[in-house]
């Protein structure tokens, strides 16, 4: 019924390399980070050149095609060189302040759901009062009150969007407690960080995996909201989600303006969704044969 | 159709056709792109209202063997050759659609695990209609009515109530019972009973093989029954097939394998079986030592508080352990027994650190509760835990070889390389070979997780090592092995063991003294030649009584049936149970009044 | 039961009090000012101080702040400054359309993502699995606006299922809880993929289907409540990232809910409503999380709150 | 009077309106919004009205009125049998009760300061007096307002939403709740109000001019996209989308012969600018505020709101009287800006802020006077925000540069005075104050008063000073006048009436008590 094929041992990254899905995946994250390190010199025009033929008679935006690969925006940029460099920004948003806003949830949720007592009374009653809180609201303040910039606006991401990964992974992380292996480690004399960062965060991973990638694009459509309230990057730099906003109302007159932002940040959340489920597989011993 | 050169199980009355004809039966496994067989040319007979025991160590493919029959092998397990004909019908090559119907109304199986294998967010009742249910056209209401009579024959008391109980509102030999109920309740041609005892102490798994023979003798239903447990087989099974590696070594009449075994294997099987009264022979104990204790619990109390009233108060407080007293002289191994729930494993927390207590206890020379972090760190290095499940006590996704070498990487001994080397040389210890160190714990059977859980025990060489049921899910001939190996690192380095088990033959070969347990308290304690020799509380009587005896020439003898419900440890706050008070009937054998 | 509800309540009430204070710090400290607002680009300067007089918006703020408690005690969230209006009524006014949305919001998501979900976990690896997920990721990176302008001009103004906006029936509800709920059943779509996946490899699953089962039951009756678990804490977390999408969603359907009345007080500065709209989508999310946490011992008898 | 009643029309039939925002209020002394403007309007009626769908005052109501030879003291004549909606007669004491009630600071109105040239307004003002000693009742019927110094423009501030006669009684019922519960003595009277949803006005069957209005009622949906009611619209869903034609459609609408034949185009009392803090480095230089004005490229800007302006010279707008024709500005100039900065010694630029209000299309302004900017060395750092943060930068003198759009001025009142008063004179200028460049001359202040103390309006002199007014400002340039928006109103295939109707300058989008609908 089955054919014999062996397969000969091999390390995890060879093992990684040999899924097409991964491969894919990683292809596409080295060419989005490449377009946004080498923007400058791929990029056919700058980004915040506003062409004189890039719009109509009328103020309309060109159309993909001839010079302009994806078109123009309202106002006459190029706008393959603005997603070029949009990418710098959304790389940072999606994958730094994303990244840093689930490893602050993460360590929140962990250390609740491990240690318990008051500490861990008090650090989720915490994180249901920054639940509760409105976000937009601190945005908007913080945007009145500093500079507007890229890092205000990542931190500001970060400090909102590590909340609810905090309550998933503390919901987890509690179980975990008390499985048996855990109470085991506590009698070989494992200290607490040893038991938290050795034995459950590797168990918090596949969950880590599906919040994170689908993090990016919460958070390059969030971060296009907070730099509208003022509190990101202003005009005219482009970032992914700004791209979005500016023309969101014009998806019927200039399609290519909200589709092509639109599908670049898919991309990119989907290949680090296909890249992450690979490494999860391939680094998850309980995996192997299995599938 | 019969493949002569193979062994085959005989049939009992040569005349009748049998109801399961198994031939030549291959399972194999995808695994990492190659195909391995797990399960190897089996082939046997069974008759209706027979009862075959399929015996053999752990991974020997016993389970997968019944899954198989089931139709509900694991995703990359398949049959690769070969039949199983029931009535006629070849089951593994039936299509799901048409195998659906007949599981459960034909085929029936008591899965190995009770614990898991009921839905938790479903009542009893409602599992139990379903399965009555899915195969017959009644209403609810007489489901309902079946289920009750199904609950009532596996004597399980208050029927009616259980019906809108959960599963963890249950204790294990309930579950159990439920689960045999559920399987009965459709009266199936054919119950696979996967290691029906195996998480249950002697009284309750006395109740239930009991169960399944009046059952099996009201209906007429044939039962594989599959145990390690040589007891059980010797006691209710008629055949006996017996399995190694996957292939069958060995088949036929119960009394005959047992009179004269024919392979090695099953004389080795055979002989490796604890029995009750062979640990006498051993020679007496050594007298104890006048040293300092390694442990010593004086009136140790562990309670858990449940429920809440409205300020957040506990309203009952479950009394797990309620006042024990003993001590764990060096070199000695102490014995602990006792039914399920009574506190056993809560006194080896206590003594792990794992839980709180109230009381004293003390781990060489100090107390535990007024130990400072670092001392409690300490501690870990005199004392070292084997738990019950090996599978669940290491985590699946550390290497072997990183677990063993954990603990000295935590206390901080030696490099790594030195520690690696360690780790090497308890692996050769506990029978294992270094190489298998780099492999996850899931690439093990369960006897080898349970070495590598001794290894992992041993790595700091503790003065005390708690057992936890250590040996319970192993067959003999590894169970053997293991308490071998017990023996000798105590001969060797003079560890003391605190060994709790349900097994009451292997408690008697081993221990060196013992206390029995009852509702969180000592009812007897004393030598292992007072307590077996002469037991004088009716409680150890019983446990003593219900022991299986591996020897089918004794079958059938009567039992004592436990009557009424339960007492139960869980008391309203504020209503402590009476301390009972012990008293030495001689030679340190102390036995507690009778209320 | 009754301990844990009252306990919680109380833990409830102090996040709110939380919620409150920060939310009027940030409002004090905010750059701008709603007198000038009010005044108008006419007032004199004696005008504006008379308005800052009257309102008490010369205290300091720890006296702003405690008199603004004491009315919320008793149930009186103030005066817009803007519209005159008691919050309470205007809040009142829209509260019961923007739950409406959120409890359409949510059963979509669920509806969507659950499904999605189980179809996954069952069709692991394959070709399906694949595409629903890439479609839980278009979900996911979605942004509403588009979304509900897209479904609107299908739906609506081509097809003509739907009404082009508006309140009322079912039939208005329709799409902009679809809108909403998309992006969150991207999220369920996948947390619902992982946890059955794991619960389909239980033991009580193999018990199930050993009954003879169809497979339908087994995965509707054994596997769902058990896979839900996990999910329903999420359900709690939704109410709170729903405040950030009603604005959108409702403004696009022209709902008339408190997203946009709060999006109007925001850009001019009208303090009662912001903090009203923001005490009762904080007593909104506190009260989603209690709910789940209240609702799971139901689903899992296991569980007993403490 | 002065306007001739449409001979087609034909009374009867709803029209459905919409808007994005909620309305607020509809208390004339309160509402200041521009959707809540025109429907009070059509709710209340003050002393004095416009011509419909023109500039030009006419009596409201009262009949008549006299002005004195100084032009301090106004007689007015009120209408006999003029009742309001709850059916009581007006007379003369609901007029002073209702100026009494504006100017009141308890009552928080925004358009007390209109008043400011009544006689005893600084005593109501600051609380020393309840009532304006201005403002004497001589019988039911008339009204004698004295005002304490000339103010050419009294008559329309007379036709002021803030100057509406309001029932007493009423507002002792509801309170501040009057807002919610509306009582006047307009054309229409409030039906239905479910708050977030709409508002339905029903026609007052006894309204005192004679045949108007046409339509039963007017119904208001808000709440609604712009681009969703255009959809509506389309659909025939919808009458008049209030917010207009959103740009994203404005080429589609157009395009369409169809569409574009019920497209209203028409000139808007607006100005959009940018204002240059006088009071900031580098721009407290002239030159500076002078390469900046020559700088901007006006016509692209009209170019990216798709041409809905026209490239504005001035601060007052084309067809508001006083306008200087012919008045050149600041012409673009690149090379010209660059001499500028060189003649302020900032030949390589230098980098500044220019704050904008966060809804489209104003970020994308912005960033085209960023980039025109950029070519003469200037580098704007653009900080979007919303309304209200750019309000308070702006009053606080931390902004160097605002961009006036979707705060812009759009004049209350027809008169070249309007664009001055908080914007530009020195009384804006203080802290929080409107006039957000800064920019105090007290000479050009001076002259302003002059020109508001005349009698008439309308009196050439006055117009021909106030052109030097804005001239002597644009001198200065503290503001770059960039452009003015024009009126493009859609409205239903069934909808009649006149053109002007539907750009009305005081009554945006519609005159609702003059239109009407054809089947
Ligand atoms: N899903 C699986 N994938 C790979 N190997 C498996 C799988 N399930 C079981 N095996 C292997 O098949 C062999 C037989 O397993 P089986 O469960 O039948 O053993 P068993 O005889 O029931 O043992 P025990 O007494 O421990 O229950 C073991 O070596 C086990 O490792
Ligand atoms: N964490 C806990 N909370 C509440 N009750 C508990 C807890 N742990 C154990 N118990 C209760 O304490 C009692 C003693 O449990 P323990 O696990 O010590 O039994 P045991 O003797 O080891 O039984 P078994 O043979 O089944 O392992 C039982 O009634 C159990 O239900
Ligand atoms: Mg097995
Ligand atoms: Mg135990
Ligand atoms: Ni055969």
């Amino acid at each position: 019924m089955v054919e014999a094929t062996a397969i000969p041992h091999a390390g995890p990254l060879r093992r990684l390399l040999r899924r097409k899905l991964a491969l894919f995946g990683l292809a596409i994250i080295f060419l989005v980070v490449g377009g946004a390190v080498f923007a400058p010199l791929i990029a056919p025009f700058p980004p915040d050149e506003q062409l004189f033929e890039g719009l109509t008679l009328f103020g309309e935006p060109m159309p993909p095609g001839g010079d302009f690969l994806m078109g123009t925006d309202l106002l006459g940029r190029d706008l393959f060189s603005r997603i070029l460099y949009g990418a710098r920004t959304s790389l940072i948003i999606g994958v730094v302040a994303n990244g840093v806003a689930l490893v602050i949830g993460t360590l929140v949720g962990v250390l609740a759901g491990f240690i318990r007592g008051w500490f861990g009374a008090v650090l989720m009653r915490f994180t249901d009062l920054m639940m509760a809180f409105p976000a937009l609201l601190l945005a908007i303040c913080l945007a009145a009150i500093f500079q507007p910039s890229l890092w205000i606006v990542a931190m500001v991401i970060a400090l909102v969007n590590w909340v609810q990964t905090a309550r998933v992974v503390y919901t987890e992380t509690t179980s975990l407690a008390e499985r048996e292996f855990i109470a085991a480690e506590k009698t070989l004399g494992a200290s607490r960080t040893r038991i938290l960062f050795r034995h459950i965060l590797p168990h918090l991973v596949p969950t880590l995996i599906v919040w994170g990638t689908l993090g990016i694009s919460v958070t390059v459509l969030l971060e296009a909201t907070l730099s509208f309230l003022g509190v990101g990057v202003q005009p005219p730099t482009p970032s992914w989600g700004n791209i979005i906003f500016e023309n969101q109302t014009y998806f019927q007159a200039a399609p290519w303006l909200v589709f092509i932002p639109g599908a670049a940040i898919l991309l990119l959340a989907l290949a680090f969704n296909l890249v992450g489920d690979a490494l999860r597989d391939v680094l998850d011993p309980t995996q192997r044969g299995a599938d | 159709m019969i493949v002569g050169a193979k062994p085959i199980a005989a049939p009992l009355s040569g005349a009748a056709t049998p109801l399961l004809c198994v031939r030549d039966l291959t399972v194999s496994v995808r695994d990492r792109g190659t195909v391995r067989p797990l399960v190897s040319d089996l082939s046997f007979d069974l008759h209706a209202g027979e009862t075959l025991a399929i015996a053999g160590e752990s991974g020997s493919g016993k389970s997968i063997t019944s899954l198989a029959l089931m139709g509900l092998l694991p995703n990359n397990v398949a049959v690769t050759s070969g039949h199983a004909d029931l009535e006629g019908i070849d089951l593994p090559a039936l299509p799901e659609a048409q195998m659906r119907p007949l599981r459960g109304a034909k085929v029936a199986m008591i899965f190995q695990e009770p614990m898991t294998s009921l839905n938790p967010v479903h009542t009893i009742g409602a599992q139990l209609s379903e399965a009555i249910l899915a195969h017959e056209t009644i209403s609810r209401r007489d489901a309902r009515a079946k289920a009750i009579e199904a609950l009532a024959r596996v004597r399980i008391p208050e029927p009616e109530r259980r019906l809108k109980q959960y599963p963890h509102e249950l204790s294990g030999g309930m579950r159990q019972r439920v689960m045999i109920a559920m399987a009965l309740a459709m009266r199936p041609a054919l119950l696979i009973a996967d290691e029906p005892t195996t998480a249950l102490d002697v009284t309750v798994q006395r109740e239930v093989l009991d169960l399944l023979r009046d059952l099996q003798q009201e209906t007429g239903t044939a039962i594989i029954l599959i145990t390690h447990d040589m007891g059980v087989v010797a006691e209710c099974a008629d055949r006996v097939v017996v399995m190694k590696s996957g292939r069958m070594v060995e088949s036929g009449k119960v009394l005959d394998v047992f009179a004269r075994p024919a392979k090695s294997y099953t004389r080795d099987l055979l002989a490796a079986v604890p029995r009750l009264g062979a640990g006498a022979k051993r020679g007496a104990p050594q007298p104890p030592a006048a040293q300092v204790p390694v442990a010593r619990l004086v009136n140790a109390k562990v309670h858990f508080d449940l429920g809440a009233n409205f300020l957040g108060r506990p309203t009952h407080r479950v009394h797990a352990v309620e006042g024990v007293s003993f001590d764990i002289r060096p070199g000695e191994i102490f014995g602990l027994v006792g039914e399920s729930g009574c506190g056993k494993s809560t006194i080896a927390k206590a003594l792990a650190g794992l839980v709180r207590h109230d009381g004293h206890i003390e781990v060489s020379g100090q107390q535990l509760s007024s130990l400072t972090a670092q001392g409690r760190k300490q501690i870990c290095r005199d004392i070292q835990m084997v738990f019950q499940d090996p599978m669940a006590a290491l985590d699946p996704r550390m290497t072997v070889g990183e677990a063993v070498a954990e603990p000295l990487l935590i206390h901080g001994v030696g490099t790594a390389a030195e520690r690696h080397a360690r780790a090497a040389e308890l692996f050769d210890r506990v029978g294992l070979t270094p190489h298998q160190m780099s492999r996850y714990p899931h690439e093990f059977s369960g006897g080898q997780r349970q070495r590598i859980c001794v290894a992992r025990a041993l790595a700091l060489k503790p003065k005390l090592i708690i057992c936890d049921e250590s040996v319970s899910a192993l067959d003999v001939s590894v169970q053997a092995r293991v308490l071998a190996l017990l023996e000798e690192l105590r001969e060797e380095m003079g560890v003391s063991y605190l060994f709790i088990s349900h097994d009451m033959a292997v408690v008697e070969n081993i221990v060196d003294r013992l206390a029995v347990m009852y509702l969180g308290q000592i009812v007897e304690m004393g030598t292992r030649d007072q307590v077996f020799g002469d037991p004088r509380h009716p409680y150890t009587q019983r446990l003593l009584d219900a022991v299986p005896i591996p020897d089918p020439a004794r079958k059938g003898r009567p039992h004592i049936r436990p009557a009424g419900a339960q007492p139960s440890p869980i008391r309203p706050l504020g209503d402590p149970p009476a301390q009972l008070a012990l008293r030495d009937i001689g030679a340190g054998h102390l036995v507690a009044a009778l209320s | 039961m009754a301990g844990y509800l009252f306990r919680r309540l109380v833990q409830s009430a102090l996040i709110l009090l939380g919620v409150s204070f920060i939310t009027f710090l940030l409002l004090y400290v905010l750059p701008a000012d709603p007198v000038r607002q009010i005044a108008g680009r006419s007032a004199t300067a004696q005008t504006v101080e008379n308005i800052r007089e009257q309102l008490g918006l010369d205290q300091p703020m720890l006296v702003q702040y405690g008199r603004y408690l004491t009315g919320l005690v008793q149930g009186d969230m103030g005066r817009s400054y803007l519209q005159k209006t008691e919050v309470s009524s205007l809040i009142a006014a829209r509260l019961p359309a923007s739950l409406l949305l959120m409890a359409g919001g949510i059963a979509c998501e669920l509806l969507i993502g659950l499904t999605f979900g189980i179809v996954a976990a069952i069709y692991r690896g394959r070709p399906l699995d694949q595409g629903l997920m890439v479609t839980s990721f278009v979900a996911v990176s979605a942004p509403q606006f588009v979304v509900g302008l897209l479904l609107l001009y299908l739906f609506a103004v081509r097809l003509g299922w739907f009404p082009i906006g508006g309140y009322g029936t079912f039939a208005h509800l329709v799409l902009p809880a679809l809108t909403l709920g998309i992006m969150g059943s991207g999220w369920y779509s996948r947390m619902m993929r992982s946890s059955m996946i794991d619960v389909l490899r239980q033991d009580y699953i193999r018990t199930a289907r050993a009954k003879g089962l169809s497979r339908r039951r087994v995965l509707l009756r054994h596997a769902l409540p058990n896979a839900i678990l996990p999910i329903i804490a999420m359900i709690g977390i939704d109410i709170g990232i729903f405040m950030g999408g009603i604005v959108v969603v409702e403004s696009v359907f022209g709902w008339p809910g408190i997203g946009q009345l709060a999006w109007q007080a925001i850009q001019r500065v009208d303090i009662p409503i912001i903090m009203g709209v923001t005490m009762v989508s904080a007593a909104a999310i506190v009260l989603g999380n209690l709910i789940a946490d209240l609702v799971t011992p139901f689903i899992d008898p296991r569980i007993k709150l403490r | 009077q002065g306007y001739t009643p449409d001979p087609n029309a034909t009374p009867g039939g709803m029209i459905t309106v919409t808007y994005k925002d909620d309305v607020a209020t509809l208390d004339p002394a309160i509402g200041y919004d521009w959707q809540n403007w025109s429907m009070i309007k059509s709710l209340f009626d003050g002393l004095m009205d416009y011509v419909p769908g023109t500039t030009e005052l006419r009596p409201g109501l009262a009949e008549s009125y006299d002005v004195s030879e100084d032009g301090t003291v106004f007689t007015f004549k009120l209408r006999s049998g003029v009742t309001f909606h709850n059916g009581r007669e007006m007379t003369a004491e609901d007029v002073k009760y209702s100026l009494d009630r504006v100017t009141n600071p308890e009552t928080q109105s925004p358009g007390a300061g209109f008043f400011a040239s009544i006689a005893g307004f600084d005593e109501i003002s600051s609380g020393e007096a309840d009532s304006l000693s201005g403002v004497e009742v001589i019988d039911p019927l008339t009204v004698k307002i004295t005002l304490s110094r000339p103010d050419a423009t009294f008559l329309h501030v007379a036709a002021l939403n803030f100057a509406s006669v309001v029932p007493k009684e009423a507002i002792e019922e509801w309170g501040t709740d009057f807002g919610k519960h509306p009582v006047g003595t307009g054309a229409f009277k409030l039906g239905e109000w479910t708050i977030g949803q709409r508002l339905v006005f029903e026609k007052n069957a006894d309204y005192w001019r004679d045949g108007v209005p046409y339509l039963d009622g007017v119904t208001f949906e808000v709440g609604q996209e712009p681009i969703v009611a255009l959809l509506r619209l389309q659909q025939g869903e919808v009458d008049v989308p209030g917010d207009g034609i959103p740009p994203a459609k404005f080429q589609e609408v157009m395009g369409d012969p169809a569409q574009a034949s019920r497209v209203v185009e028409g000139g808007q009392l607006h100005t959009g600018y940018i204002t240059l803090n006088v009071g900031m480095e580098p721009l407290d230089q002239l030159p500076v505020r002078e390469a900046i004005n020559m700088a901007i490229n006006k016509e692209r800007i009209t170019q990216i709101i798709n041409g809905r302006a026209v490239p504005a010279t001035q601060p007052l707008p084309p067809s508001m009287p006083g306008y200087t024709e012919g008045y050149e500005g600041y012409a673009f100039d690149v090379d010209g800006a660059k001499a500028k900065l060189a003649e302020a010694g900032l030949e390589d630029g230098f980098t500044t802020e220019l704050y904008v209000m966060n809804t489209d299309p104003n970020p994308r302004i912005a960033q085209a006077i960023q980039q025109d900017l950029k070519a003469i060395g200037v580098d704007v750092e653009i900080r979007s925000l919303a309304q209200a943060n750019v309000i308070e930068a702006g009053g606080a003198g931390q902004a160097p540069m605002i961009w006036s759009g979707g705060m812009a001025w759009i004049a209350d009142f027809p008169d070249a005075s309007n664009f001055y008063g908080p914007i530009l004179g020195c009384a804006g200028a203080g802290e929080g104050g409107w006039n957000w460049s800064k920019f105090c001359d007290e000479s050009i202040d001076t002259m302003a008063t002059e020109a508001d103390s005349f009698t008439d309006p309308s009196a050439p002199e006055r117009l021909e000073m106030w052109s030097e007014v804005y001239q002597k400002v644009m001198e200065q340039a503290p503001w770059v006048p960039v452009f003015n928006e024009q009126r493009y109103t859609m409205k239903s295939e069934r909808m009649g009436g006149e053109d002007a109707l539907y750009v009305d300058p005081v009554s945006i989008p519609v005159n609702y008590d003059y239109v009407f609908v054809t089947e």
